[in-house]
């Protein structure tokens, strides 16, 4: 019986050894593996990371941005011209096809842009807002004309999206149907197969209105990993080519690892805190500058990010246009903090600090945690998954919690509105901060044409935001991604896209 | 029936020598991990909470035996204090469902009819749930956290005991000594609590030794999903999980509280498994 | 006959019972699935056209109504995220699951018979001892953080196994599954033993085997024909437990090995706060259960006289 | 007795000398030495723990290894100790074959019963299945199984108890064996079908010449068919000789005990009666107990009425104070139905139970205590009658108490008065059941139902789980107790001796109806049913020359 048990033991670890593991393949894949889940293929409907990532692919822009010079170049509008007042856009197409042949035209761009703006169920019309109409001149021009003036207009145009989808395919296979499977393609991409939640096969658009793009015929499959060491273990063994979402404490250890390329890329991410302005104790100011004084960001950033990242100065992305990287901010003091909490009167409060899932969110927490607790506060630690996290905020139900957020572009306008703008509709992210000069601020930049004065605006929302603590700025955090050296020419963009038409693989 | 049937089968000696001694081990270590827990505050040579973030992620040395974790705890200490609440946790995951269990199962199992029949679909229902996914929905409802977690085990774990008392009633509820309590006028409360009860207990306390490991386990996996204990609460498996995270660069974080679960599961089980033979062993002598 | 219609009675019973905790349950999880499905920058009227679309924005016992006629038409409901029926989705994520867990039956049985039968051969002995606390001590050791341990040592150091997905053909699948259904097997292995060692032990002093040597049967042919048979049935019982269990309790073991499996979808969909997909996956799971359980009475009636009715 | 076979082959059959066996420390066979003539029927007699399962398990080689076996044990000439294990089964079911006491656990649950017989003959006579089939029918038939193919193909679950014991027969005589080992294989059966196996034993042993060691614990049933009978105690013989001269002239002091006390030789006392013409104390007047069927969904669904058993289907009796009546009946009789509708543990579904003229059945509360004080009973099983976690004196105790007779302190020295009538040693109260014999806890059962001082008391098969010699002790110890504390019995037994030495009068129960009620002298003498003659027939009784009169 023994040796029974032995044998049959023996034969299944050597079947299971045995058995050819997916590393030798016939065609060429580029496996990216991602934390990030593509979960819808609309290009209108989500704004999740994971979606972002895969719009680029799809869906061609009539702006693209220049992956090397960062510069707008002609996209699917090979040239465009707006009157001096900045209130009408006229676009030309150049002959584009989408992945099954039919061309692209002037009402597929309207369409598609129309779908953004007034969609009750997009995403993020912010980028359009300003737009009072889109119309289609004939087959390959597009006129937009604008409510007023907006500076960032042509690069908001370059966004996710608003990439260029079919209309008479949206017509024929309804909304979810024209999205559900195999969407039509204007993009150097379009999908060979989507299993939700496990991974999402790409093949190159034969019809990609750039010549010679995609550089490969590889197909792409976009993995889900949802654990960065099993992700990590992966690119190691081969399973993947490149691995996103490397966690800080992993870096050292991949930038060691034959065959592995671990960069830095830049991104338009920023860690904050959010505070609750909405109750106290962080409604009151003087409580939320101690709270801001006790935190030293440049430590904080050390620890947790092993001084991959940058300590921000400012609650918004320091990539944005217009940043001012000599700003000091607030500098870190305790002593400072704990008179500043004494004055405030909510010495001894309770804070609840809510985490989202992540070992970087609970590092965070825990050090959020142990700083206040020394200035007198009393800091108590939640845990919450994303809905739950969103709920939370949303209904002003918490006092502190670490997060991310990445702005699409690099023009200010979005984030501020998104960030700190208290009348826009994000009650500038949840934190219910309102400051009637940033508002009107907001609103002036946003039309303000020229650079110089758009610089002095939002150089002055930083600092009211910064020294009123909206947020507590925390570091300005690189995208890590691990590649294989074997891939030439594959990147993140800031934008949050792959730069996967310029890639080769070199054997 | 003459009682001739029993006598020749009884050749079961030599183990019972191997077992006292295994459950001694088991009951050391438990004990062990139970005086640690107690006097964790003077055992653990560090605050388990105390962040240190300069020495954060250092492996074990003479300051600190079983290394730091992300933040510069020390994973020792967290062990320790660590043993707190994985106990705390057998203990108040295991006590509520058993005696809501016990109730169910006795009630259900001396009445029988509709009560049974109401409670045994019940039964049914709470076992056709699959395990996780109901403590998943329920801690999702009232939100993660240790007290969550064992309402949510108490409103699954009732069914094994209900099930394991129902059956010994039955047994029982027949049996000439429960007719002998009726026919002399006790009380049914009488009769269950001091007749039923006691006799149909046995394998409950045996169950309830081994169900603390399980309960430990599942605490620690729920911990892992991030669901169970909230930190900074040293939680074996919470450590574990957010160990898994730096298990290249620092396999001791996770590392130390999975040989400390192991440990103290080890002797659960031991002792859960020694009670049960001690008991089949008694009725059998 | 007479005893299936019971099942399908009590089957009916219990998944009624089923679908209403698991729609009061799933919706009473604070969180919003329009927040997932829309993106974190998305407006309050975004979310408010998604809710309405999917119908979040009327009372609950509407949408009960409506999800309960919708089940009556045979409709388990569509994903809000991925806008996939849920049909459609669990046949995608069931096959991993499905394979894993005939394949921890196939690493597990056979070794809990053959340990079992050494264990019981002769209770007390050193194979015994050693059998017996080898079990107790793999019911001991949490299932995922062998899997991370294995997965580090075997994946990772050694470079044998690939540490998470599924895989495309069966060789492959055999590959990526081995160390998640080995590290379930370790924990199912004991179970089994213990019940059918117990089981042996029982049986081989039973009466009918006294019998059965009296009338001459050899030791070889007693175990095979009589005590075995006799003593399977408990562990066939435990077993339908186990498995049932399994496909529901696969969610560790496919988080930690990143397994496309029902796990992974159960987590993601509550994660998601995709309703309908849980909802789905819950009935499916319970259905699954019963099944099982009916299919292992089934066997035990095939086995057992006594058993059937 | 039933010698007629004059033997082919000259020397014993089966040679035992000098057979000891141990395990560990304790011996549980002193040298033991006997023979078996080729067609002969032995008995061997004995009480439980006596070794005479551990003799014969020893002969057939099935032992437990840890038994150690010294001495010699020879069939057919052929030293049998220190066989090997192929040897071993060559033999057994070949040339020496066993049957068991309780054929219900010595069947295979799991296979057809007509392949259970067939096995042996395939085994050892090389016969292919079908042909080993047609035999195990044919067996069947032998063993007087009706419709023989037909329940050849049941499963042992589907056979009643007798059944079971002729399919066990009919798989022992299979490969048509020399010897065959009975041990104790009628005790767990009703009397009448006990008889009918007996017979079949008889007859086979006729027809076969087949050489059958009878085990049994009842004298009577192996002095109607041994020729040879050999009294056990303690591990050792301790008499043998041929039957008439055991049971007519027993030499040793325990034989002649054991004759003793053979139910029915010793007539007890009649307890103390009342006066005629008072109204009777317990009166049942048409009682029905029904039973329902069980009923599921499906059945409620499709409206199908469960089939309901009725248990008792009315019954009338009365019993005067002072009376001590006996109810005999087989299992699934009714008796014990009646008695649980006595003391208020089944409902009636129609009738009446009536003490002192009032009927019992609507008493709550107060009243209802006073009933449980007045009607108690004593239980048929020794062990499971007790509380096994409470000491005896705790169990005696506790009704005093409990009823608010004594605080708790003093309800436990009542209850050491009480453990010194019953005659159990003060030393003994300290115990738990287990810790007691079969005897001792029936006593404690006697003692708590005495405990709250009942007029009425009912024994439900009190002593039809214990040895003789013991259920002599207590039936004497009952009848001491009816005496000393004017008690009404309602004695509830399957053994008519018993029932007719004991009582007064009897009611013969038969399928939940009274078939026949009378004195006891009179329906034990000139039963007038048919089933009661029955009855009667199958009893195995001592031959009546030897009987003294004691008086109680």
């Amino acid at each position: 019986m023994k040796t029974m048990t032995k044998a049959f033991l023996a034969a299944a670890l050597g079947l299971a050894v045995l058995a050819p593991s997916g590393i030798a393949q016939a065609e060429s894949v580029i496996r990216i593996a991602s934390p990030y889940p593509a979960t819808t293929l609309d290009p209108s409907r989500s704004g999740a990371a994971g979606n972002i990532e895969v719009y680029g692919q799809l869906y061609s822009r009539l702006l693209r941005r220049n992956f090397e010079t960062g510069e707008l170049e002609p996209g699917l509008a090979e040239k465009w011209e707006a009157t001096t007042d900045g209130m009408t856009y006229t676009l030309h197409l150049r002959d584009a096809k989408f992945s099954d042949g039919s061309p692209v035209t002037a009402e597929d761009v309207a369409f598609s842009l129309e779908r953004v703006r007034s969609d009750k169920e997009s995403a993020l019309p912010s980028p359009l807002a300003a737009v009072e109409s889109i119309s289609a001149q004939d087959a390959k021009t597009v006129v937009i004309k604008m409510k007023h003036a907006l500076a960032p207009m042509l690069a908001n145009l370059e966004l996710w999206n608003v990439g260029i989808v079919s209309k008479a395919d949206v017509d024929k296979r309804g909304v979810d149907g024209a999205f559900a499977t195999v969407p039509l393609s204007s993009g150097p991409y379009m999908v060979k197969e989507w299993k939700p939640g496990e991974k999402l096969v790409l093949s190159p658009n034969p019809n990609y209105w750039r010549q010679g793009y995609p550089k490969s015929d590889a197909t792409v499959e976009l993995l889900e990993i949802a654990e960065p060491e099993t992700a990590a273990a992966m690119l190691k063994t081969g399973e993947v080519d490149v691995m996103r979402g490397v966690n800080w404490a992993q870096v050292d250890d991949l930038k060691a690892s034959d065959g592995i390329d671990m960069r830095m890329e830049p991104s338009n991410v920023v860690f904050v805190s959010l505070l609750n302005h909405g109750r106290e104790p962080f409604s009151n100011l003087k409580a939320r500058q101690a709270a801001a004084y006790a935190l030293d960001n440049k430590a904080l950033t050390q620890a947790v990010t092993n001084g991959y990242a940058k300590a921000a100065n400012t609650p918004l992305p320091g990539s944005l246009e217009f940043h001012d990287d000599n700003y000091p901010g607030l500098v870190a003091d305790m002593e400072k903090a704990k008179q500043l909490l004494a004055e405030s009167g909510m010495a001894g409060k309770e804070v609840k600090i809510i985490l989202g899932s992540g070992s970087t969110n609970q590092q965070i927490g825990l050090l959020m945690q142990a700083q206040w607790e020394a200035i007198g506060l009393k800091p108590v630690l939640v845990n919450v998954d994303t809905p739950g996290w969103w709920d939370a905020t949303g209904k002003g139900e918490y006092d502190a919690t670490p997060t991310w957020w990445m702005n699409e572009v690099t023009d200010p306008d979005l984030a501020v509105r998104w960030a700190l703008c208290g009348e826009c509709d994000s009650h500038a992210f949840n934190t219910f901060y309102n400051n009637k000069r940033v508002n009107e601020l907001t609103e002036q930049g946003s039309r303000e044409q020229d650079p110089a004065k758009r610089a002095a605006i939002y150089q002055e929302i930083s600092k009211i935001a910064t020294e009123e603590v909206s947020q507590i700025p925390l570091y300005y955090s690189p995208y890590a991604i691990a590649y294989s050296k074997h891939l030439k020419n594959l990147k993140m963009t800031p934008a949050m896209q792959w730069t996967l038409e310029e890639t080769t693989i070199e054997q | 029936m003459s009682m001739e049937a029993a006598p020749i089968q009884s050749s079961m000696k030599q183990p019972a020598v191997i077992l006292s001694w295994s459950l001694i081990v088991a009951g050391s270590i438990v004990g062990i991990w139970i005086v640690l827990a107690i006097f964790a505050p003077f055992v653990a040579p560090y605050d388990p909470t105390a962040i240190d973030i300069v020495n954060a992620l250092k492996g074990p040395s003479a300051t600190h035996w079983f290394g730091t974790d992300q933040v510069g705890r020390d994973v020792l200490s967290r062990v320790i204090h660590g043993a707190r609440i994985d106990l705390l946790m057998c203990l108040a995951g295991v006590l509520p469902p058993l005696f809501i269990g016990t109730t169910v199962g006795l009630l259900s199992g001396y009445y029988g009819g509709a009560v049974d029949t109401l409670l045994m679909r019940l039964y049914d229902l709470t076992a056709a749930f699959p395990f996780f996914v109901l403590v998943l929905a329920i801690v999702g409802v009232l939100g993660p956290g240790l007290l969550n977690f064992f309402v949510a085990l108490a409103v699954v774990g009732w069914v094994t005991y209900a099930r394991l008392v129902r059956a010994e009633v039955m047994a029982i509820r027949d049996s000439e000594y429960i007719q002998a309590a009726q026919c002399l006028g006790y009380s049914d409360r009488v009769v269950l609590l001091r007749h039923v009860l006691p006799n149909a207990f046995g394998p409950v306390v045996a169950y309830a030794v081994s169900d603390a490991v399980l309960v430990m386990l599942a605490g620690a996996s729920f911990g892992f999903l991030g669901m169970g204990a909230q930190p900074p609460l040293a939680e074996w498996g919470v450590m574990i999980s957010d160990g898994s995270r730096y298990i290249r660069q620092a396999w001791w974080i996770c590392t130390f509280p999975g040989l400390a679960a192991i440990s103290l599961g080890l002797g659960l089980a031991f002792l859960g498994d020694g009670l049960g033979q001690l008991r089949r062993g008694q009725v059998s002598t | 006959m007479h005893t299936v219609l019971r099942r399908l009675i009590q089957l009916i019973f219990v998944l009624a019972g089923i679908c209403i905790i698991t729609f009061l349950l799933v919706h009473m999880v604070p969180g919003d699935p329009a927040r997932v499905i829309a993106g974190d920058r998305a407006s309050p009227e975004t979310i408010e056209a998604i809710r309405q679309r999917f119908g979040l924005d009327q009372p609950l016992w509407q949408q009960f109504v409506t999800y309960a006629g919708n089940l009556f038409t045979g409709d388990i409901g569509q994903s809000m995220r991925y806008k996939r029926p849920v049909v459609a989705l669990i046949g995608q994520y069931v096959w991993p699951t499905l394979f894993l867990t005939g394949y921890v039956i196939c690493l597990a049985v056979p070794p809990s018979i053959a340990l079992a039968i050494a264990s019981a051969r002769r209770p007390g002995s050193l194979a015994d001892q050693l059998i017996r606390f080898i079990g107790i001590a793999g019911m001991a050791i949490p299932v995922f953080w062998l899997g991370i341990m294995m997965s580090r040592f075997f994946g990772v150091g050694l470079g044998w196994f690939p540490v998470s997905g599924y895989g495309k053909t069966f060789a492959d699948h055999l590959h990526h599954l081995f160390l998640p259904a080995l590290s379930t097997a370790i924990w199912m292995v004991p179970v089994l033993v213990q019940s059918l060692r117990a089981a042996l032990i029982e049986k081989a002093s039973a009466d009918f085997v006294v019998a059965a040597r009296a009338q001459g049967a050899g030791e070889r042919e007693i175990f095979w024909c009589t005590v075995l048979p006799n003593a399977i049935l408990p562990t066939l019982n435990l077993f339908g437990v186990l498995v049932a269990f399994l496909i529901g309790g696969t969610i560790i073991v496919e988080t930690v090995y990143a397994v496309p499996g029902l796990g992974t979808l159960m987590v993601n969909s509550l994660l998601a706060r995709d309703y309908q997909v849980v909802q789905g996956l819950t009935l499916m799971f319970a259905v699954t259960t019963v099944a099982v359980t009916f299919l292992v009475d089934l066997l035990s009636a095939a086995i057992d006289p006594r058993a059937r009715v | 007795m039933n010698g007629p076979v004059t033997p082919l082959v000259t020397g014993p059959l089966l040679d035992v000398i000098d057979v000891s066996v141990r395990f560990g420390n304790t011996r549980v066979l002193k040298n033991v030495s006997f023979q078996i003539m080729p067609g002969e029927i032995v008995g061997i007699a004995g009480e439980s723990g006596s070794g005479k399962s551990t003799i014969c398990r020893g002969a057939m080689g099935l032992l437990p290894s840890t038994a150690e076996v010294t001495g010699e044990v020879r069939f057919k000439d052929q030293a049998l100790l220190g066989l090997g294990e192929a040897d071993w089964a060559g033999l057994r079911g070949r040339d020496m074959a066993m049957i068991f006491q309780n054929p219900a656990s010595h069947l295979n649950p799991l296979q057809k019963v007509g392949k259970q017989i067939a096995q042996p003959m395939i085994r050892h006579l090389g016969l292919s299945a079908s042909e080993a089939w047609d035999k195990a029918v044919r067996l069947l038939e032998d063993v007087g199984i009706r419709e023989p193919a037909m329940r050849a193909k049941s499963y042992p679950h589907e056979l009643s108890g007798g059944m079971k014991q002729r399919v066990m027969i009919a798989a022992a005589i299979s490969c048509a064996p020399r010897l065959l080992i009975a041990d104790e294989p009628t005790t767990a059966l009703d009397v009448t079908v006990q008889a009918k196996i007996l017979e079949l034993l008889k007859d086979l042993n006729r027809q076969r010449g087949l050489a059958i060691a009878l085990i049994s614990h009842d004298l009577g049933v192996l002095a109607d068919i041994c020729s040879r009978i050999m009294v056990m105690r303690h591990g050792e013989i301790v008499e043998q000789g041929e039957a008439g001269q055991i049971i007519d002239a027993p030499q040793h002091p325990y034989t002649r005990l054991l004759v003793d006390s053979q139910p029915g030789r010793k007539q007890f006392k009649a307890g103390w009666k009342q006066t005629e013409g008072q109204a009777p104390l317990l009166q049942v007047e048409n009682l029905r107990v029904v039973f329902p069927g069980k009923r599921d969904i499906v059945d409620i669904l499709r409206k199908r009425k469960p089939t309901p058993f009725a248990a008792l289907d009315g019954v009338n009796l009365a019993i005067d104070a002072g009376e001590t009546v006996g109810i005999v009946g087989e299992s699934g009789s009714g008796k014990s139905t009646l008695a649980r509708a006595i003391i208020r543990q089944n409902r009636p579904a129609s009738g009446t139970v009536k003490l002192d003229g009032s009927p019992i059945e609507r008493l709550a509360g107060r009243d209802l205590l006073e009933l449980r004080r007045r009607v108690q009973m004593v239980f048929q099983n020794p062990y499971d009658s007790l509380n096994p976690r409470m000491t005896a004196l705790e169990t005696i105790a506790e009704p005093i108490w409990r009823h608010g007779m004594a605080d708790r302190r003093s309800a436990l020295s009542q209850a050491s008065k009480l453990l010194d009538m019953v005659e159990l040693p003060a030393a003994l109260g300290e115990r738990k059941p287990r810790q007691l014999s079969g005897g001792q806890c029936q006593r404690v059962g006697i003692a708590r139902a005495l405990a709250l001082q009942p007029q009425v008391l009912i024994a439900d098969e009190i002593t039809s789980a214990l040895d003789v010699t013991t259920q002599a002790q207590i039936l004497e110890l009952l009848a001491r107790l009816r005496r000393e504390r004017a008690l009404t019995l309602v004695y509830i037994s399957h053994d008519l001796f018993v029932v007719s030495s004991f009582c007064q009068r009897v009611y013969v129960f038969r399928s939940g109806r009274i078939v026949e009620q009378g004195a006891a002298a009179d329906v034990l003498t000139s039963p007038k049913e048919a089933y009661t003659r029955e009855l009667v027939a199958s009893l195995h009784r001592l031959p009546r020359q030897v009987r003294e009169s004691i008086e109680g």
